[in-house]
């Protein structure tokens, strides 16, 4: 290793490396270097009477089709990944993240209420739907554009996709439980307000006291 | 390292001069083992062959020279040299029968493992500093490229939080916080007003149904206030006297009719 | 090259790709980064059934002799200029920190003797360790804890790191200059005083005799 040694000091004292060995010089140096070297300064480094152009033309060359490419950056020269090896620096992270209520709450009316419009949705959330809550809902290709309703406006509606049904394991969106199922599930997690028991139990009695109009 | 050594490792006259910057450098050493190895390397042998003895002997001049000099050492030199004391007498006498603990050659063997391992260990240190060094010479990556994070977001939902939010947009009315809703509030006032209003026309039994008031029917919520009222209202009215309430049987419809003959005067007509 | 981009989303369909193609991967990844990189996250980054390790084989001969080699640091790898190239990078130099003698002998020490706790490396040195000497080695990265030593106080050890086999060009601490000849003279043992009967009290209190300096 030391007879290739060379020191800058002595450079008038030897005649200029081999080109070979001036080629190893010009890789080093580009690929230490933080910013794109041009060819003077290479030269400036390099030992005197070195041709930095002619190493460089065949360390180019060398690098042809490899991995990273020399590539001119203005008058300068730097190393830089193959442009097709580009997606190597790309780390993919997937984030988990759960739906928001909006979206969920969104989703969930188009799923049981389909097709459905815009301004149903809103009328059953009883607050107004953000364009970003249904267009997340459109990426995710959870739900998807249904026939204009015949109405005036022509409003568009929303229908759940396969991509919904596949995700929620149903086979259509007419397998989702009614409201009476949920609750005889217990699912519906129902603090009842006092008395609200007695809407399906009570009530019903009660309304049988009077007669139906 | 090498400069220090290399000044004993010459004339006596360079040693005595020595011997001196020893003194006055005592804060230079880093404590006694330091000093000692120092003071080893005068005996211009391998370490392996010193000379335990002599250095203690060496090791209590200088401690001697210093205390002349009226130098004051640290605590830890004067344990060194007490201990080196003890193990010179050691050493110098024969052991005595049935003495208990290391013999005084084990000891000296011990102190010149220390200080050949301490030696050895300076050389590693040195030598690793001789090596080749990364951003000295030799170099990593200039121009680094970043690993870019492509973020992307997968979102989830369960069937069971698809359904429990669907429920609580259906429910909502239920759990909604209680507050006095005129709107849907028929009061009793009314609902007297209302039947003391028909009751004169109606003749005969009639059911209390008759009396709800016009198009609270269709809404459960209006309808339980409507009814609430106006068979509250119904009772209000049998109580003072001007109507008679009638139920055949438990859960039949219930029916009044206005009392022809009050027992106590409407509040009306009083 | 359209017909050598792999499209990593695609990965499970398709076949690994050709070795020479794997290893222009591992040379765009190794150039990408100035630290090392283990083979596992080079694998992770590479199509899938890529074999990172018969990659970086045929990379390693390729680069024999260049300006830049490849070399390995622990379980990882990375490019570094050619020792003997040293001088033209004068320029990139970075300014080191001093590190005072007892920082560097204390760094020997731990490299050579590690695992090593703090008694054993005073009864080394003859004097206390100064915890800002072993700070400092900690903050550059050089050392770190190793696993407490099931003696009585259950004193933590000292180990290098691979930043520190990266900085001196160590391909583990294996390669220490001088370990055979050490080990084979005994220097290296932890030979207790004659006599001591806690190896570790007997440490401590010598330790504790002696100043810092």
């Amino acid at each position: 290793m030391s007879e290739s040694r060379y020191d800058p000091n002595e450079k008038s004292l030897f005649d200029a490396p081999p080109l070979a060995e001036q080629e190893r010089m010009v890789e080093a140096i580009l690929f230490a270097s933080a910013e794109p070297v041009s060819l003077r300064e290479m030269a400036d480094r390099m030992p005197h009477g070195s041709d930095a152009a002619e190493a460089l033309a065949y360390l180019r060359r060398r690098y042809e089709g490899r991995g990273v490419h020399l590539v001119q950056v203005g008058d300068a020269w730097a190393f830089r990944t193959a442009p097709d090896l580009g997606f190597l620096m790309q780390k993919d992270v997937v984030e988990l993240r759960k739906l928001s209520r909006a979206a969920i709450e969104t989703l969930a009316i188009i799923a049981y209420h389909q097709p459905v419009t815009r301004a149903e949705i809103e009328e059953i959330r009883g607050v107004a739907v953000s364009r970003g809550t249904i267009d997340q809902l459109l990426e995710m290709e959870w739900v998807r554009l249904g026939r204009r309703r015949m109405t005036p406006g022509r409003p568009v509606t929303f229908i759940v996709t396969p991509t919904f049904l596949d995700h929620f394991g149903l086979e259509s969106a007419r397998d989702l439980p009614g409201l009476k199922e949920l609750r005889a599930a217990g699912l519906l997690d129902n603090r009842p307000m006092p008395g609200a028991e007695e809407e399906e139990g009570d009530m019903v009695g009660q309304s049988e006291l009077f007669e139906e109009e | 390292m090498a400069e220090e050594t290399s000044l004993f490792e010459s004339t006596s006259v360079s040693e005595r001069l020595a011997a001196e910057a020893l003194i006055v450098d005592v804060d230079g050493f880093e404590g006694p083992l330091d000093l000692l190895l120092t003071l080893s390397r005068m005996q211009k042998v391998d370490l392996r062959r010193i000379s335990v003895l002599a250095l203690a002997e060496q090791y209590l001049r200088f401690v001697e020279e210093a205390k002349a000099l009226r130098i004051e050492l640290a605590a830890d030199y004067l344990v060194m040299a007490a201990w080196l004391a003890f193990l010179k007498s050691r050493l110098l006498l024969p052991p005595e029968p049935g003495e208990e603990g290391p013999s005084a050659e084990d000891l000296a063997a011990h102190l010149a493992f220390q200080l050949e391992r301490l030696a050895a260990m300076r050389e590693a240190a040195a030598s690793l500093m001789a090596r080749d060094q990364l951003g000295r010479n030799f170099f990593a990556r200039g121009l680094e490229e970043q690993v870019e994070k492509v973020r992307s977001v997968r979102y989830s939902a369960s069937l069971l939080e698809l359904i429990q939010a669907y429920a609580r947009i259906r429910t909502r009315d239920e759990f909604r916080p209680y507050a006095f809703d005129r709107k849907d509030i028929f009061t009793m006032e009314e609902a007297l007003e209302r039947i003391r209003g028909m009751i004169g026309f109606a003749g005969d039994w009639t059911a209390l149904t008759h009396y709800m008031p016009e198009g609270w029917g269709r809404e459960p919520a209006r309808r339980r206030s409507a009814t609430a009222a106006t068979f509250a209202a119904s009772l209000e009215l049998a109580k003072q006297g001007q109507i008679e309430i009638r139920q055949s049987e438990t859960f039949a419809p219930i029916t009044i009719r206005a009392r022809t003959t009050p027992r106590v005067p409407a509040p009306r007509e009083s």
